[in-house]
């Protein structure tokens, strides 16, 4: 399998990105892994929630795989997005790529991440001891 | 039209789901107009952009009754 | 923790690197793995050896890692490296960076998989069907 | 002098460590200019670095006879 897209309400899984990943033919796996930081611009964020557009968001995740796939020297490609309430420490997004080389795992890699955040239907709102916002919305 | 509403938009309006009439001008400009003087709040996102069908679609795209059109705020996922 | 070092004759595990490079103030992870292929321009790979100046190669990991946290704004820096006998799909090198943000990680994870194929003295022979050699040492 | 000798050097020189005379001339140079003298195959090689006391070393430096030298073929790890 060349590629794998998952959008989740249960926790995303490392060992089962790289399954998807690896591949006896790779030489370099490069995954990247977003985590729920404990803080924004210096205020102590308590938890996150990602809602989505869901099937526009697995189309365009699936977008990304493809064009990483011509883009650049890889073998497979895996991006999985969590959905829903989310806590410090926990995993938003995972992106693990299979390539023979590792310039090319990091550059999809790089490329894949950078695209989703511009380009999927995700949203994620920032819950602080004080109120709530929706990341980037606003000015 | 179905319109489809989320996050940041989805507070705006209130719903996030809305039935709209297709605008006199079908385009998804005239559209864009029309929902943004019924909600102004919309005027003060940082960016609004719109999908037809699942597709982000262009100002000069053109509407039929029967299209799925969702209101997107600034993407924050990853 | 900000570095953790280490050269292991047994298999190497993601879960440890990523223990140690995860913290609440991580916004992201760069994980690169490089695993043992099949196949070397188009030659059969049955196993691969690492053999290590392990003094030395500790020292230089140990380099590496203080470099990466000068050089780029991350948080943490994991560097195990596998010696002895490998399978194909063994793990002979993981390299686990966090960071606030992602540009960072991907940049010192990078630095730190091509520094250590430049100065970690650790020595890799290859074997086919029909012979063995060690990787580089000959024109 | 302590030499060690790893990789594709070691099969060569068919050992993992020498006892090595200090040379007159008591450089880096001097002493890759020895070994390979002594054992002419190691010129075949990519390249050979050498470390003094677990540190590169560079060809004008001193060695002294209670140093450990490491002969470093091309490193291929990773």
């Amino acid at each position: 399998m060349k590629k794998n897209i998952h959008l989740s309400t249960k926790p995303l899984e490392i060992q089962t990105c790289r399954d998807f990943a690896s591949g006896n033919s790779n030489g370099a796996e490069c995954i990247f892994i977003g985590t729920v930081r404990n803080a924004t611009q210096g205020n102590a964020v308590h938890q996150l929630h990602f809602e989505c557009y869901e099937s526009m968001a697995i189309k365009e995740m699936e977008k990304i795989a493809d064009q990483a796939l011509i883009k650049f020297e890889i073998l497979t490609i895996t991006i999985h997005h969590r959905v829903g309430t989310l806590a410090i420490g926990e995993i938003p997004v995972i992106i693990a790529v299979g390539a023979a080389h590792r310039s090319a795992a990091f550059d999809a890699c790089q490329f894949a991440i950078d695209t989703l955040k511009e380009t999927v239907p995700i949203w994620k709102k920032e819950f602080f001891e004080d109120g709530e916002v929706w990341v980037s919305a606003h000015p | 039209m179905k319109v489809l509403i989320f996050g940041a938009a989805r507070d705006i309006v209130g719903k996030q789901e809305l039935d709209f009439p297709l605008p006199s001008d079908p385009s998804v400009k005239s559209f864009r107009e029309n929902i943004c003087s019924q909600f102004p709040e919309l005027k003060k996102l940082n960016a609004l952009a719109f999908a037809v069908n699942e597709e982000y679609a262009n100002d000069e795209d053109v509407l039929k009754n029967q299209d799925v059109v969702a209101i997107i705020p600034p993407v924050s996922g990853g």
